[in-house]
């Protein structure tokens, strides 16, 4: 009963982490049909950025609960920054190419953002572990756990909910549903689909980098961080389904819940059980459990 | 026609390969000054904790042999005379490149011998290289016993005792130390170091304090992967008492913040074989009342004992690079201090400039000096060396403002490594003959 | 057979390309002569990913079985003692190239963004099993020792790399006479138009089974060249997702034009890696990445396209 | 009608999602007959044509093709015996040229497939394209790239790459959509001679009533999924309800989103 708790729990706070870096990645490609391998980039520079500012913060003197303030301008300005290069700079010109192509673009880009990360911050790893202290430790299920990594679960639902109510209740979201629908028709009709296409980019962006910011007070911010990532949420986009935001959810639950059960009871499965459950589901249901509605044109 | 060209092109091929075989030169040294790379961790998580310390002790010792500004006994001026040129190179990137940059380091760069590696995944992979490309290397960090036991090596050395000798001397400690030790969990890299520690440990426990109990699931994460909230849920849920680890890079650092945060130093006993360096990267944030060891008598453990090339060491190390040197700071400064032994050894039984062959025979058997302690190479036919290990328990020092570490025990090197000719694990099973401590 | 290979002006110009390096090789220090070897193992995989790409699908996955050949390769020595370069390559085709057949049974059913996706999570069960086990080197994975050639342990690196150069020889060869087969230019057709190839009678699947299984053997030889050449298997090197990565990222720069371009792109590769490595130890990823980008943006059919640009201002010339 | 018809139908029904796109088709085509099929968008002939030719399965009936049962084969074995078909919209290979297209069509009519692996370009093979460039006027393209010549020179490529396997059956899926009025007699003109002198029996959706009458021996009237009318022309063009559900609305221009397979992969 402890011991299931205790998984629920870890697999929840793992899921909600890879939620918050799977949505940006899933919302990305659902409009912009781009499946995009610098998402790792964005996740990195978010962690780095968050890190840094929380040290330089912390050396300056500034109270602990300044970081989360910094976690949240660290990967808007990341998501912005970054973001607005990219697809003004690079991807705009490659949007008539075939999706491998520009899956490969963003490869590219993904080394590029890398190694700026070593040019920039240096070879060795930051610790921002002062919000991590700041909340402290509550006990649950027999064992402390810390306050932080629970609040991840509350971040992940209240991304969550502003990607519905922003889809679903205003009329951006309308307009990003047609778009999502049909790009041509959207055209059509008068939308602007380039901006719809710099703004998706950038709170994609913004949402990758938000979760390595968020995540970094707990690990050991270091070079290659962004590599497992990626493929960690492919996995949840595919299982999920690409272009999907309940799919992210029902992904990134499966996968943390699963590598939870793995971790505790069967550590040597732990990386091999999340991609044979991704490739169970391309070969069962390639477009995924939760495929969004799609405008058949054959 | 075509036949022609065809038949004449063969033979030139043929031509060619009897060249390219003949082309082959024999390894020698230059005259005046021998090359050498001091390959260590310069980037990623393992840098900050070992790769740099590391660096900076083998450059800090070069320097100072080259200009002859050593104490005894390591006074004279060069190696066997001559000028050590270093090349500093990174250790990251994982095997496979490892052994491609040693194979660029040897045939383009040139280098007469090679001295480093902290992961023993790097040492298990480039030792067979070595002596394909017949150059002579010495390891200075890693552990795994695998290195000797599985095979010889002719061209390979290692001045840092293995993995046998810290688990040993672990277990000798929480039998000498700690008496409330009931039942122990571990959680180690996934790969040779952190396999070898935890499987030596747990046998060494069992021979040296029979009724204690391992935990039938032990975590084994990846090296490198900084995350550790499920594998800390896993050890808090256990009722073991004892957590051992062999992390030292920055996985050390990272596990003790998240641990710490959640009461995990409160509830176990927590024994780092290899972590010394968090402690000071960490200062008061690092657990107190943890046993630490430093896998010889390296770093935090030998701080403030006396010795003259101790002292010199910790005085000139501070004084270049404005903190003490590391446990990996000995131990590339070890390494440096055997080369330079041998090839002192080597130019007196031959004449100056020594060849790598003269510098192997030398250096084979060798009983050397090191800063804090004394090394023999008495393993692996003469080239897997042997030390004293020893463990403290981590305290903060007020007066100081500085971390420290109190009860240190050092562990002869026959009560806690297998003789000669023994494996290891056989050494183990049959209750560690000859150990008498 | 040998006649019409010969008849083939592509095939002529390959044979002496490599005959021409086997000779300059003769002169290569053993540095240059490595990297070379690493290119070509790279080329050799890449020959295979050039099919599918010619189909029109891109497998970000072949590092399953790149790693596999390579770890064919380890395996075989632990377990058996084996050295010898054609046991060593025969293990690493025929892993590769089984485990190819099998997959392909479900892959040749998937296109585009999905087929991409597909290889990955495959080659990433691999890598995740790999990585975790102990009996299999887990992250350290193994040493490879040196390679006996029928039974002959050669005293430098040179046989081996003539050896290596004359697999290549065979590999080009033979995927340049299957590319001008009827069955060959069936992967234009197939990336043309699919609907067309099923109305004239023949089923796309099988098509691209072959051309799948061919690109897994072509891999799995190269992962067991690579681990020839480098004497060390890893997972992280050889099986994670980044080297699919670079393979289709080679893929891309050699251009689709020639069997020859792989080779080429390859060895360009492995010199800008290490040339980068060196002088820019922080900065070889972006080196590498930005080459990327400007070959996707400036030479879409890669570098190959450079030769064409060259044959062009001579027939200006003339 | 003489001995086995070389086509069979026999009460065809389809319905996708409970909507009936065909029901109680009953056809006979004889060796060597050229039959129309005509109907309004969405009448069904398309979805008929593509459960002959396997690419629908139909939901209940059967089909025989020279009294041979092949309700539900796959398009590729349905070639292999020798039903073949054009496209609505021309389905060639576009980046490769005439002959190349030739040559992949005549190398898998070869029975044997052994074949396959031989050089494409063997001299036997660009023999047999070249005469059939000959009969379909194709020659002056021979080596242009088909993605830059004439929708009316895609449609004939694309018709003759379904004939040089010789099919005993050949439906045509509007032959003439897309080419231009002064193109699309002299091709029908190629097209018609040289299948008469194979004896191919044929099939054709056509929107265009003057090529309808100049043509067929006989017409299929759709309407709503149902043949209303199997007639000589003569008799089928003054039919009332053909002139009531299907000439009625026919005369509009043809609307490519009716077929269920051509769009999409141009």
């Amino acid at each position: 009963m402890q011991t299931t708790f205790t998984i629920l729990l870890d697999g929840l706070s793992y899921a909600s982490y890879l939620f918050i870096v799977s949505v940006g990645l899933t919302i990305i490609f659902g409009v912009m049909k781009i499946l995009n391998v610098a998402h790792g980039g964005f996740y990195a520079w978010g962690a780095y950025s968050a890190a840094y500012a929380i040290g330089l913060a912390a050396d300056l003197g500034f109270p602990d609960w300044f970081g989360f303030v910094l976690i949240g301008l660290s990967s808007m300005g990341v998501g912005l920054v970054l973001g607005l290069l990219i697809e003004r700079l690079i991807l705009r010109r490659l949007y008539d190419h075939e999706e491998v192509i520009i899956i490969l673009a963003t490869f590219g880009l993904f080394l590029v953002l890398e190694d700026l990360i070593l040019l920039v911050f240096g070879v060795n790893p930051y610790f921002a572990y002062q919000p991590m202290v700041f909340l402290g430790s509550v006990e649950l299920g027999g064992i402390l756990r810390d306050v932080y990594s629970l609040t991840l679960l509350g971040l992940a639902a209240l991304v969550a909910f502003a990607c519905w109510y922003a889809l679903d209740r205003t009329k951006w979201g309308k307009i990003l549903t047609t778009v999502i629908y049909d790009r041509e028709i959207s055209l059509a009709i008068g939308i602007n689909v380039n901006a719809v296409f710099v703004w998706t980019f950038v709170a994609g962006a913004t949402l990758g980098a938000l979760g390595g910011a968020y995540i970094s007070p707990t690990l050991s911010v270091a070079p290659g961080i962004g590599i497992d990532i990626i493929v960690l949420s492919f996995a949840v986009v595919v299982i999920g389904g690409m272009g999907s935001i309940p799919g992210a959810l029902i992904g990134a639950l499966m996968v943390g819940i699963l590598r939870a059960v793995a971790v505790h009871k069967f550590p040597e499965f732990e990386l091999f059980v999340i991609f044979v459950v991704m490739a169970a589901v391309l070969m069962v249901r390639p477009e995924g459990l939760f495929a969004p509605v799609k405008a058949r044109r054959i | 026609m075509r036949k022609k060209t065809l038949k004449n092109g063969l033979k030139m091929l043929a031509l060619s390969v009897f060249t390219g075989v003949s082309v082959l030169a024999s390894p020698s040294l230059a005259a005046d000054s021998i090359k050498v790379a001091v390959v260590s961790f310069l980037t990623g998580p393992a840098a900050g904790p070992f790769g740099v310390p590391g660096r900076n002790g083998a450059e800090l010792v070069i320097d100072a042999i080259n200009e002859g500004a050593m104490p005894a006994p390591y006074g004279s001026a060069g190696f066997g005379g001559l000028k050590l040129e270093a090349i500093f190179a990174d250790e990251s990137g994982g095997n496979a490149k490892q052994v491609a940059e040693y194979r660029n380091l040897v045939e383009k760069q040139g280098v007469d011998a090679v001295l480093g590696y902290i992961s023993s995944g790097s040492c298990l992979s480039i030792a067979p290289v070595a002596e394909e490309l017949k150059t002579l290397t010495v390891m200075s960090v890693c552990g795994t016993p695998r290195l000797f036991e599985d095979s010889d090596w002719k061209y390979t050395f290692r001045t840092q005792a293995h993995a046998v000798g810290d688990s040993v001397a672990a277990a000798l400690y929480i039998r000498d130390q700690l008496d409330d030790v009931k039942s122990y969990n571990g959680i180690n890299q996934n790969y040779a170091w952190g396999q070898d520690s935890w499987k030596f440990f747990d046998i060494a426990m069992q021979k040296l304090i029979p009724g204690t109990t391992a935990s039938d699931n032990p975590q084994f994460p990846q090296i490198f992967s900084g995350q550790y909230g499920t594998e800390i849920s896993t050890l808090l849920l256990e009722d073991s008492d004892l957590i051992h680890s062999s992390f030292w890079d920055g996985d050390i650092e990272a596990f003790v913040l998240q641990a710490s945060v959640r009461g995990f130093f409160q509830k176990k006993r927590f024994i780092s074989v290899a972590g010394a360096s968090a402690v000071d990267n960490l200062g008061k944030r690092f657990p107190e009342g943890t046993v630490i060891g430093t896998r010889g008598e390296f770093g935090i453990l030998v701080r403030d004992r006396e010795g003259e090339l101790n002292e010199w060491f910790i005085n000139a190390y501070r004084e270049r690079y404005g903190v003490y040197p590391l446990e990996s700071s000995y131990q590339y400064a070890q390494s440096v201090l055997a080369l330079k032994a041998a090839m002192d050894k080597a130019s007196a039984d031959n004449g100056a400039a020594p060849d790598t062959d003269q510098i192997i025979s030398a250096m084979t058997g060798l009983d050397f000096t090191s800063l804090a302690g004394d090394v023999s190479f008495a393993l692996g036919k003469g080239h897997q060396a042997i030390h004293a290990v020893g463990y403290g328990i981590t305290a903060w020092d007020d007066e100081k403002d500085k971390p420290t570490v109190t009860n240190v025990k050092i562990y002869p090197a026959h009560c806690i490594l297998p003789p000669a000719g023994q494996l290891s694990e056989d050494w183990l099973a049959a209750g560690m003959p000859g150990s008498d401590c | 057979m040998i006649r019409s290979a010969l008849s083939d002006a592509t095939i002529r110009w390959t044979i002496a390309g490599f005959l021409v390096l086997a000779l300059v090789g003769t002169l290569f220090p053993n540095w240059i002569l490595n990297n070379t070897m690493f290119g070509l193992a790279y080329g050799l995989a890449v020959l295979g990913l050039l099919l599918l790409w010619r189909t029109g699908l891109v497998s970000f996955g072949h590092a399953l079985y790149f790693g596999m050949g390579a770890y064919a390769v380890a395996l075989l020595e632990r377990y058996t003692g084996a050295t010898d370069i054609v046991m060593r390559l025969g293990a690493a085709m025929t892993v590769a190239g089984g485990t190819g057949f099998v997959l392909g049974f479900v892959l040749r059913h998937y296109r585009g963004i999905f087929f991409a996706m597909l290889s990955m999570a495959f080659s990433m069960v691999l890598y995740g099993v790999l990585v975790k086990t102990e009996a299999l080197g887990s992250t350290d994975g193994f040493s490879v020792s040196q390679t006996t050639i029928l039974g002959w342990q050669p005293q430098s690196k040179y046989p081996l790399f003539l050896a290596i150069v004359g697999l290549c020889v065979i590999a080009t060869t033979g995927v340049q006479l299957y590319l001008h087969s009827a069955l060959g230019h069936l992967t234009t057709s197939v990336r043309d138009n699919e609907i067309r190839v099923e109305y004239l009678g023949y089923s796309v699947a099988t098509a691209i089974h072959v051309k799948y299984v061919i690109s897994a053997a072509l891999a799995g030889v190269a992962g067991g060249v690579m681990a020839m050449a480098l004497g060390q298997v890893d997972p992280d090197s050889m099986v994670n997702w980044t080297v699919s990565g670079e393979l289709v990222f080679i893929t891309i720069m050699a251009g689709p034009g020639s069997v020859v371009a792989p080779f080429i792109g390859a060895i360009t590769f492995e010199f800008l890696r290490t040339f980068a490595f060196e002088l820019a130890p922080h900065a070889w990823q972006l080196i590498v990445g930005g080459t990327l980008l400007g070959i996707i943006f400036f030479m879409p059919e890669g570098l190959w396209s450079l030769t064409r640009l060259i044959s062009r201002k001579r027939e200006k010339v003339r | 009608m003489t001995g086995t018809p070389v086509l069979r139908v026999r009460n065809l029904h389809k319905s996708f999602a409970g909507i009936v796109a065909a029901s109680n088709i009953n056809v006979d085509v004889a060796d060597g007959e050229v039959v129309g099929i005509i109907g309004a968008n969405g009448a069904g002939k398309t979805v008929f044509v593509n459960m002959i030719t396997g690419y629908l399965k139909p939901t209940s009936g059967s089909i025989e093709f020279s009294g041979r049962e092949i309700t539900g084969i796959r398009p590729r074995d349905a070639t292999r015996i020798g039903v073949c078909r054009s496209f609505q919209i021309s389905q060639v290979f576009m980046t490769m040229t005439v002959l190349e297209n030739l040559l992949i069509a005549v190398s898998l009519a070869g029975k044997e497939r052994k074949s396959l692996l031989a050089p494409l370009r063997s001299r036997e093979r660009i023999r047999e394209c070249e005469q059939v460039m000959e009969r379909y006027k194709l020659t002056e393209h021979r080596d242009n790239v088909t993605r830059t010549l004439s929708q009316g020179v895609r449609k004939l490529l694309d018709i003759a790459m379904a004939v040089v396997s010789n099919p005993k059956l050949l439906l045509l899926d509007e032959p003439t959509s897309g080419v231009s009025s002064d193109e699309k007699f002299r091709l029908m003109d190629l097209v018609m001679n040289a299948l008469k002198e194979q004896g191919t029996a044929v099939l054709f959706v056509e929107h265009d009533m003057e090529i309808v009458q100049r043509y067929v021996d006989r017409i299929l009237a759709f309407y709503q999924g149902e043949i209303v009318c199997d007639a000589p022309p003569d008799v089928a063009l003054k039919d009332p309800k053909v002139i009531e559900y299907v000439l009625g609305e026919s005369h509009g221009p043809a609307n490519d989103s009716e077929s269920a397979l051509g769009a999409g992969h141009a």
